[in-house]
C-alpha cells in the first residue's frame, strides 16, 4: 500500500474574539499552510472542512469558506464530530487520497466560539449531551468531565492535586507558544485554590474557548515526490472509535473506551507501541482528560497516570513528552480547529522545527482527540 | 404494562426534566408512567434486552423486536456524580445540584441526586430512583437514599 | 482497482410530522438496509452519518444515532453538505472502503424538519445563502432558484408550461410511490394556476419539506462475495464539485456549473457517456432543477431540456427515465436522506425490484444530487 | 481609499441589511462607504483581482497582498432577479421586493431592485447600485434606473 504524507500545515493564532468572520479566520491557517507545502490552489483536490456548527451563524460554512479561499470547483466534504472534527477530516482526507479519488486533500478545522452569544453558547453546551435523557437534568461539559474526574480519583486514590500538576505543566509551555490564548504561569497552590466549577473540577482544570483555525494538507506518495516535498511527515497510524452518548450506557467512569480502541487500532496500523512515540499531543481540555489519555494509550498502566506526572515524565525532558506545546488547557479549545492544531505541532517536532520545545531527534508522534465526553475518539500516528 | 399511544400529537416528552429539549418520541409513555410515579425501561422480549433509557425498537431484533415496559426496583450503586456550582441556561434556579449515574446491575441510569445532602455524597452509596414533581408541571426522576 | 459494492438500502416512508425522535426515524432506514443485506451489526465496519444539522436540537447527531442502532464501538463520520449530504457520504463511504480503512460502511442520511417551529426554520433558511453578504437582502430558497429560472426561460427562450410539465411527470410517479409525502394527481392548468411564490416559480414548482430517513450500506468486492450478496450494484462513477455560494460570482444563471463539472467526473470514472445511462434520479427540489440537471448531464444539449420534457422523453417509456419514483417534488426533500433515498431507487431500480416504475433491463443508472442553489454538486454512476 | 480599523469593537457590519446576521469582518469599511453613498469592492494591487463582494484577503497572493478599496461606479446589466411572494423572518414588511444579480463587466453584484417598478423588471436592463438607507439605522444599495 502506498503512503499518504502531510506535506503542509498552518494553524492562526488562538485567541478571545477574533476580530473577523469565519471565512477570514479559515484564511489564516489556509494561507500559512500553502506557503509552508509551497502550493498553488490548482494542486489542491479536495478540501475537507470540519467544524461544531451550532457555533456559527452560517449555515453549511464549507461554501463560503472554500469560496473565499478560492478553492472552486474542487469538491468540498464538511465533517463534524465534536472536538476532534479536524482529526476525522484527517482520516476521511487519508482515505480520499489512498483510494485514489484525490491527489491530495486539504482539511480546514476552525472555530468562532464567539460569533455566537456567550447564553447561546450556554444553551447549545446544554445540547450536546442526549438531549432526550440527559441534558433535562441540567448538564454541562465541565461536569461531565468531573464525573470523570469523581470515577478516576475514587477508583485509584489519586488526589486534586495529580490533577492539578497537568495544569502546570500545561502553563509552563503555553509561556512559550506566541499563538496560545493563557501564556500566565500558573502554580500548584494556584490550581488547587481555584474556585470550583464541577466537583472535584475547578476553574484550572478547565480550558479556555477560543478562537482559531487549522489547516493541513495531506498528499500521495506520488505527488509528494513529484513536488519536491523537502520533509514530508508519513500517517503511519490511524485509529478511531466511538461510545454511547448518554453516560448510563458506559462501562467505565475511569476511562474511555472510544480512546483505548482508537490507540489500539492505531498502533496495530503502525506496527508500534506506545514505548516507539517519541512526542504526543493529547486531548486535555480538562486536566483529567489528559490523565485518562495517559493511560487509554498505554503510556502508563491503569492508576499509573499520576505517578507518571508526578515525576515529570511528560515534561519535555520526560520519557515521554506530552502537550509541550501547552495543550488545549494554554492554548484554548477552537473546537474544529483543534485536531489540526495538535497534528501541526506533531509535525513540527518531526520535522525538527518545533523550536523551544523541540524534543530530541523524535522518529514517531502521536495526536489523541477526543470529541465530546469520550463519544468519539481519533488516535493519529505520523512518522518521518 | 402497556400505554395509549397517540402518535400525531403526543408531545408528553416536553415535561420531562426542569428544561425540556425535545418532544417527539416513541417511547412518551415512559412520562405516563413517570406521572403514575413509576421509573421504566423497556425490555425486548425477542432477544432479552433491557434498555434504558428505554427504547421502543431493538437493534438486534429489527422487525422481530417485541418491546415491553418494565418498573426500575430496587436500589442501586452510584457509579460516579458530579455537583455544579454553575448550571446550563433555564438550569440557574436548581442550584446547587448533582448528576450522576446509578449502576442498577443490569443496567444504569443517568439522573440527578434527590434527597442527600451534597457534602455527604460518596461513590459506592446505595441509592434509589424516584419519580420527582418539578416546579411548572414538569417532572424527572432522582436518586434517594433506600 | 478493486470494486465498491452497495449491498443493502433502506428508507423510511417520508412524512409530514414524523411521530418520533431523529434516532429513531434513523432506525426505520437501517432495520430495511440491515435486512435488505441480511448483515449483523458486528459486520457494519464504521457509519456515515449525514444531515443538514441546523434542523435538529440535537447537537452532534451521529452519537446518538451509531448508539440507537447499537454500532458502537465502530467510527462514525458525519457529513454535510446541505442537500445532497448523503450523496457526499456515498462518497465518503467507497473512499472508506477503496482506501482500506473499512470493509464496509453505512451511510445513515436523515432529516427530521418539523423537530423545529415552521420559524425557526423559516430563519435557518434565510441563512443558507451567504449571511454576510446575501441573506440581509431577504433570500430564500425558492427565491434563488427562481434567479436561475429567470435565467433560464430567458436564455432560451422556454416558458412556465415546459417547467410545469415536469411537475405533471413527477405526479404521475409520486401516484405509485406508498412513501412519498404528495400522492396526488396534477394537471397542467393546475401547475399553470397556482399561487406564485417567487417569479417564475409557483406553488407547483416547488417540493414540500417532509421528515425521512435512508440508508445504503456499501462493501469491498471481497465481502460481499465472502457474504453471498445475490445483487450487488457497483459504484461505477463518482464525481462532485463545488461553485462559489454567493450568486454574484457564478458564470451563468441557467446551469450549474458543479453538476456539470460532477457529471463529467462521474462519466469519466465509469468510461461511459449520457447515452449510457439507463435510468436517472435528478435532484427536482425545484422544477427548474430537474430542467437544468437534464442539459447539465447531457440528456439533452444546452436548451434542448424543454423538447426531451415535452417529448416525454423523460418518462418511463421514454429514451432516458428520470425520477420515475416520483422525485423530490413527489416524495418530498428531507434534506439529510434525500440522496440515500435516490441511491436506492436506482438500485432497486438495477436489481429488476422497482415493482410499477420498473425500467426495462438497465445496466446503467445515474443519480445526480445538489446542495444548495448549485453550491455542491455529486453525480453518482451506478451499474449492474 | 483607507478607513479607521477597530478590530475589538467594530461591529460596523450590524447595520448592513434590512436583517444583519453577522456583525464581525475585516471589510468593515465597506458600511463606512456605504454610509457616505459609496458602494465599495476591493481589489488586489498585487495580482490585479477585483473583489466583489469585498475582501480584506487574497488567495492567489496570501501574504503578498495588498487590497484597496475602489468604488463601483456605472451602470451593468441585469443578468437575472426573482420577485418575492413569501418572504424570510424579519423581511415580512419588505414585500413584495425582487432580488437580482447585476453583472458590472468584471465583475457582479448580489442586491435588490430599486426604484423599478417590479413588473418592468427585465432581464438585461441597464440599473446602477446605489447606497440606499432602511428604516432603524441600517443600510444596503439597491439597483436604480440609471
Ligand atoms: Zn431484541
Ligand atoms: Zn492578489
Amino acid at each position: 500500500m502506498s503512503k499518504v504524507a502531510i506535506i503542509g500545515v498552518g494553524q492562526s493564532s488562538f485567541v478571545r474574539g477574533y476580530a473577523g468572520s469565519i471565512r477570514e479566520l479559515a484564511f489564516e491557517a489556509y494561507a500559512e499552510a500553502m506557503s509552508d507545502a509551497g502550493l498553488t490552489n490548482d494542486q489542491i483536490g479536495a478540501t475537507v472542512v470540519c467544524s461544531a456548527p451550532e457555533y456559527d451563524k452560517q449555515r453549511s460554512p464549507a461554501g463560503v469558506i472554500v469560496e473565499h479561499l478560492g478553492l472552486n470547483p474542487q469538491p468540498t466534504f464538511y465533517t463534524e464530530s465534536l472536538c476532534c472534527s479536524s482529526t476525522t477530516g484527517l482520516k476521511l482526507a487519508y482515505s480520499l487520497v489512498q483510494s485514489g479519488l484525490h491527489d491530495s486533500v486539504m482539511v480546514i478545522g476552525f472555530q468562532k466560539m464567539s460569533e455566537i452569544t456567550s447564553a447561546e453558547s450556554q444553551e447549545r453546551m446544554g445540547r450536546g449531551a442526549d438531549i432526550q435523557w440527559e441534558s433535562p437534568f441540567g448538564t454541562m461539559m465541565p461536569a461531565y468531565y468531573a464525573m470523570f474526574a469523581q470515577g478516576y480519583l475514587d477508583q485509584y486514590g489519586a488526589s486534586e492535586e495529580d490533577l492539578a500538576l497537568i495544569r502546570v505543566k500545561a502553563a509552563t509551555y503555553g509561556q512559550l507558544n506566541e499563538r496560545a490564548v493563557y501564556r500566565k504561569p500558573v502554580d500548584l497552590a494556584q490550581c488547587l485554590a481555584a474556585d470550583p466549577v464541577a466537583s472535584p473540577l475547578k476553574l484550572m482544570d478547565c480550558c479556555a474557548n477560543a478562537d482559531g483555525s487549522s489547516c493541513i494538507i495531506v498528499a500521495s506518495e506520488e505527488k509528494a515526490k513529484q513536488w519536491g516535498v523537502a520533509q514530508p511527515v508519513w500517517i503511519r497510524g490511524l485509529g478511531s472509535a466511538s461510545a454511547p452518548v448518554n453516560l448510563a450506557l458506559r462501562e467505565s467512569f475511569s476511562s474511555f473506551a472510544a480512546a483505548t480502541e482508537a490507540g489500539r487500532q492505531a498502533y496495530a496500523m503502525a506496527g508500534i507501541g506506545p514505548k516507539d512515540i517519541d512526542v504526543a499531543e493529547v486531548h486535555d481540555c480538562f486536566t483529567i482528560a489528559e490523565m485518562l489519555a495517559y493511560e487509554d494509550l498505554g503510556f502508563a498502566p491503569r492508576g499509573g497516570g499520576p505517578e507518571l506526572i508526578r515525576a515529570k515524565e511528560t515534561y519535555k525532558e520526560g520519557s515521554i513528552p506530552v502537550n509541550v506545546d501547552g495543550g488545549l488547557l494554554s492554548k484554548g479549545h477552537p473546537i474544529g480547529a483543534t485536531g489540526g492544531s495538535q497534528l501541526r505541532t506533531i509535525v513540527l517536532q518531526l520535522r525538527g522545527q518545533a523550536g523551544d520545545i523541540q524534543v530530541k531527534d523524535p522518529e514517531f508522534g502521536l495526536v489523541h482527540n477526543m470529541g465530546g465526553v469520550g463519544i468519539y475518539g481519533n488516535v493519529v500516528i505520523l512518522g518521518r | 404494562m402497556s400505554g395509549s399511544k397517540k402518535p400525531e400529537a403526543d408531545r408528553r416528552f416536553a415535561k420531562f426534566g426542569t428544561v425540556s429539549f425535545t418532544a417527539t418520541t416513541k417511547v412518551n409513555d415512559f412520562i405516563g408512567y413517570l406521572e403514575e410515579g413509576q421509573v421504566c425501561g423497556t425490555k425486548c422480549v425477542t432477544c432479552g434486552s433491557v434498555f434504558f433509557p428505554p427504547r421502543a425498537q431493538c437493534y438486534k431484533c429489527r422487525d422481530k423486536a417485541r418491546i415491553e415496559w418494565f418498573q426500575v426496583q430496587g436500589s442501586g450503586k452510584l457509579a460516579t456524580y458530579s455537583e455544579l456550582k454553575y448550571a446550563p441556561t433555564g438550569f440557574g434556579e436548581d442550584l446547587p445540584y448533582a448528576i450522576a449515574v446509578l449502576d442498577m446491575g443490569g443496567y444504569k441510569l443517568f439522573g440527578r441526586i434527590g434527597d442527600v445532602p451534597l457534602d455527604q455524597v460518596r461513590v459506592g452509596m446505595e441509592l434509589t430512583p424516584v419519580a420527582h414533581e418539578l416546579p411548572g408541571g414538569q417532572i424527572n426522576y432522582v436518586f434517594n437514599r433506600c
